[in-house]
């Protein structure tokens, strides 16, 4: 019984929260081929970013993606900082890299949860979600929202956090950590996990590098990159090293999450052991002028921003190169061959943000 | 202005250039294309142990350029994308969605075009306004 | 007798993610999280339409989705109510002047509740369901439900859900209304 | 006889409420077991309720004589169990009820639908071996077919067919799409195929088919409760036993895939209540 059929996996899909469209190519319940189909949330904003304000730009740019959103930012300032010759100071480097960190905890316990979802595993999901409402919680009481920070701007940070509230980060830490520690167990020891996993999506360390693959679906397979280590914020000084697993499976990749979850932990520890005291920010005057390509380490991947600006206060072009779209066509390798039920499994496991992808 | 440290490559040593990267173990991280009013500029973004390397090259309109994809497969996507926004055109495309990647019938022609709105005619079009943006 | 228990008591909700930046999307997975826990009002997360009783939509309408949202709300069985989730799909929201957003879902399928918030915090997304759940009830007895307008409301009384039906203009009372946004209704410029 | 029908009617009548109120407290018990507060107790009936009062949405007409059809022969093998029928000939009613219910998903052109009929039908073929070697074992033990000869016998059939009992468990996990069976529907299996085999029915048709789930999940309980029939409370004890192990599993599983469920059902499970019925048969 080898019956063709075509399933258009999604666009609206209990399994994403967003929407992209795989139309699938099945014989029986095996894939065969594998096309995708996105412009569902293309919006345009490389062009409203030229259109607007480059400072109104901070705000807008963070809103490419929801789940990320301070390192958008984060990545958007650093390039208009190096344009304009700012040195920021260096404890709103500092505290970029908590809330940035504290942004790459709750990205990966979403993706987590999610995975989780993805192979029917509901307790688990639950029980991941509400560890993941402590790293909100910590983001509400520094920020004052659960998401959208709009901590960043162009020459440091607009708000500090105080002694109080990072006693309570540290807290918060232990208690997310904990729960961490026991869902880790679950998560890579369960029995049926690894049955859903292992050996599921493999990505080989050429294919991944052939292919352009970032971030924790790269390390997964073996390669050592990581632009943390580029020292864009004072992660070398925290004594910052990629993690990186060898089998490239969506196993691999869960658990190249799930260990930079607690190495995120212990970075904003380390962080706010060592937070300087300078003022949060530098005034500067001017239009921005030059091109420059900013990168930055984005939990889900490299992310790539080029400026060109002209010394108009509008930005002449703004390109974002999302981690998801680099992850798009190691995604497209993996599942031709594999079975219905592990296409969740796949996709999920690059952690896609469509959003990010189509802007 | 500072321009982004980069090599000028043309789209007929193009290939030999990139080849050359793939073998000494560059990753294509992107591609930038930026309107330049009577033609386009396209950025070739590559990354080798967190060193950068930029490919600058200029394309005048109505000229086909050559696809990356037979080097690097996940070019297509990105060329693709071009393709919607600016309406350059690509030869040997792995997989071309002809102009509907990001973009649909309704949706403006080119709309990433910074001097023109033109359609995905290159040739059709009026010799450029280059009417800068709204400052 | 059992009737008024139905719908009030289990809005299954399908979720559309049109054109959001997905910070309105993780707050509704927040809502299905211990803390929020949606379940509790009884609702599930149905990813069928032709299931759901509430279509949750994020984000803004672009050209390319505007048919699968519209396309997904006609699935829906009557009595259905649409909740607008954030100021995208309230109104565009910051996506407003893009050259590929048409605005908000307004525009395509009619609004029942609009939740504020960029992202809408999952408080608010729960009492939006809710409030859609109480419109559903009505829609079903074939009272008149008001449609929200955007335009601030100045001095006129909240409308009364129980009034007789001549007091409210037609295009109101008729729950099945497709797109028929009154004037009023129209957006701000 | 009077008395068994009353007995078969009552049991039509009552199983869709204890079956509804199994599956609310499954809900409840589930939503604890995650940190959650959960519905209330009669969310099931809540929401055949409401089913019932949604605009009729078909597909074709054949679908919902489907619909009506697997409600109504889940009904026929509940009261069949009620009044201790044919144990072979309720193995056929409730194949045919769930046949029922993948043809019926089979007549609409989505794909997803099929698919979920298409794992409907390799899940039957991976659970129906274990209850004929259930019904076998009863007659061996019992040296009848008919159920009422086990509402009658002198000594309990779990300790005759200990393993089948076990492995009955496996069967009520598959019909409940309990982790790690949750292959062809399920209100949290959406994640593969969208609804699978419910995926086209709507509103009423839909109540039906929940309808004829609370039937099922009374059904199966009591079936379970047949391996202590000699005593009531025991055969309670049992039936909810049976729930708490496939709530227990349904919290500490993900959901594996239907090859895995085929090849462990046809190996382990089977080869368990074979086990027993030889010897069943050879003591």
């Amino acid at each position: 019984m080898s019956q063709r059929t075509t399933i258009p996996f999604g666009p609206q899909h209990p399994v994403f929260p967003e929407p992209i469209q795989l139309r699938l190519i099945l014989e029986d319940e095996r894939v065969v081929e594998a096309l995708p189909a996105i412009g569902y949330v293309h919006r345009g904003l490389e062009k409203l970013a030229e259109q607007k304000d480059f400072q109104q730009d901070v705000f807008l740019i963070e809103r490419i993606c929801g789940i990320c959103s301070f390192m958008h930012a984060m990545n958007y300032c650093q390039g208009i900082e190096q344009l304009l010759g700012l040195a920021v100071p260096e404890r709103a480097k500092y505290l970029r890299l908590i809330w940035a960190e504290l942004h790459r905890m709750h990205s990966h316990l979403l993706f987590l949860a999610l995975l989780a979802d993805s192979f029917g595993f509901e307790n688990l999901f639950m029980q991941t979600l509400r560890c993941r409402e402590e790293i909100l919680d910590l983001m509400e009481i520094t920020a004052g929202n659960r998401i959208m920070l709009t901590t960043c701007c162009i020459g440091g940070v607009r708000k500090d956090i105080t002694p109080d509230q990072l006693k309570r980060i540290g807290t918060g830490l232990d208690r997310a950590q904990a729960s961490l520690g026991e869902l880790g167990g679950a998560f890579a020891k369960d029995y049926t996990i690894q049955r859903r996993l292992k050996g599921i999506g493999v990505l080989t360390r050429e294919k991944a590098h052939e292919l352009g693959a970032v971030g924790p679906v790269a390390k997964a397979s073996g390669l050592a990159m990581d632009l943390r280590q580029t020292g864009y914020a004072p992660y070398p000084e925290l004594g910052f090293t990629p993690i990186t697993e060898t089998n490239g499976d969506a196993y691999a990749r869960m658990m190249v999450r799930l260990r930079e979850l607690d190495q995120s932990a212990e970075l904003i520890r380390a962080a706010i052991g060592r937070l300087p005291d300078t003022p949060l920010s530098v005034p500067f005057k001017g239009n921005p002028t030059g091109e420059v390509a900013a990168r930055i380490e984005q939990s889900r991947g490299e992310l790539l921003f080029f400026i060109k600006a002209n010394g108009s206060k509008n930005l002449e072009r703004f390109r974002a190169r999302t981690p998801t779209f680099a992850n798009l066509a190691p995604l497209l390798h993996m599942l031709p061959g594999c079975e219905l039920a592990d296409v969740p499994v796949i996709v999920v496991s690059i952690d896609p943000c469509i959003s990010c992808t189509e802007r | 202005m500072s321009l982004l440290p980069a090599k000028t490559v043309t789209p007929d040593n193009l290939l030999h250039e990139v080849a050359v990267l793939r073998q000494q173990g560059y990753r294509l991280v992107t591609l930038t294309c930026l309107d330049q009013g009577t033609g386009h500029t396209v950025y070739y973004h590559f990354d080798k142990a967190y060193q950068p390397l930029h490919l600058r090259l200029e394309i005048p309109d109505g000229q086909e350029l050559c696809s990356l994809s037979s080097l690097y497969p996940a070019a297509m996507i990105v060329e693709n994308e071009i393709k919607d926004h600016f309406g350059v055109k690509f030869t040997g495309l792995a997989l071309d969605f002809q102009g509907r990647l990001m973009l649909t019938e309704a949706a403006p022609k080119t709309p990433m075009n910074r001097f023109r709105r033109c359609g995905m005619e290159l040739d059709a079009r009026q010799p450029a306004a280059a009417t800068p943006a709204a400052a | 007798m059992l009737q008024q228990f139905g719908l009030k008591k289990s809005p299954w909700v399908v979720h559309f993610n049109c054109n959001s930046c997905n910070g309105c999307d993780i707050e509704l997975l927040a809502c299905l999280s211990p803390l929020y826990d949606l379940e509790r009002f009884g609702v599930i997360h149905v990813g069928n339409p032709k299931h759901a009783d509430v279509l949750l939509v994020t984000g803004s309408v672009n050209h390319r989705n505007a048919r699968v949202l519209k396309n997904v709300y006609d699935q829906m069985p009557e009595p259905k109510a649409i909740v607008a989730v954030g100021v995208c799909a309230s109104t565009g929201g910051i996506f407003r002047d893009c050259y590929n957003v048409l605005g908000g879902i307004e525009e395509v399928v009619p609004v029942d509740v609009f939740v504020p918030g960029c992202p809408a915090r999952p408080e608010a997304v729960i009492d939006g369901i809710v409030r859609a759940a109480e419109k559903l009830e009505l829609r079903r007895r074939g009272q008149p439900v008001s449609r929200p307008s955007l335009v601030p409301e100045t001095h006129e009384p909240t409308p009364n859900p129980a009034a007789p039906p001549e007091t409210v203009p037609a295009t109101l009372a008729s729950p099945a209304a497709p797109v028929a946004a009154p004037a009023e209704l129209a957006k701000t410029p | 006889m009077s008395t068994r029908m009353t007995l078969g009617l009552a049991a039509v009548v009552l199983a869709p409420i204890v079956g509804g109120l199994i599956r609310g407290l499954d809900r409840v018990l589930t939503a604890r077991l995650q940190g959650r507060q959960g519905p209330p107790l009669l969310q099931p009936f809540f929401d055949i309720i409401k089913l019932f009062q949604k605009e009729p949405v078909v597909v074709n007409r054949t679908q919902v004589f489907y619909a009506y059809l697997h409600l109504a022969l889940i009904a026929l093998a509940t009261f069949m169990l009620a009044t201790g029928g044919d144990a072979l000939m309720l193995l056929f009613i409730l194949a045919f009820s769930t046949l029922a219910l993948v043809i019926g998903a089979m007549s609409v052109r989505s794909p997803f639908s099929r698919i979920g009929a298409q794992r409907e039908i390799v899940m039957m073929v991976a659970y129906e071996p274990i209850l004929i070697l259930m019904v076998i074992g009863f007659y061996l033990a019992n040296g009848s077919f008919r159920l009422q000869s086990v509402y009658e016998a002198s000594r309990p059939m779990l300790l005759s067919l200990p393993l089948v009992f076990i492995a009955y468990l496996s069967v009520v996990m598959i019909k409940f799409q309990k982790s790690p069976f949750d292959l062809a529907t399920s209100h949290h299996a959406h994640q593969e195929i969208v609804k699978g085999v419910t995926l086209e029915f709507a509103g009423p048709y839909l109540g039906m088919i929940e309808l004829a789930h609370c039937y099922e999940a009374a059904f199966f309980l009591g079936l379970a409760g047949l391996f202590w029939a000699t005593n009531a409370w025991m055969a309670a004890l049992l039936a909810a036993a049976v729930f708490a192990v496939t709530l227990l599993l349904d919290n500490l599983c993900a959901r594996l895939t239907t090859h895995w469920m085929f090849r462990f059902m046809w190996t382990v499970v089977f080869g368990l209540a074979l086990t027993n019925i030889i010897w069943l048969y050879w003591r």
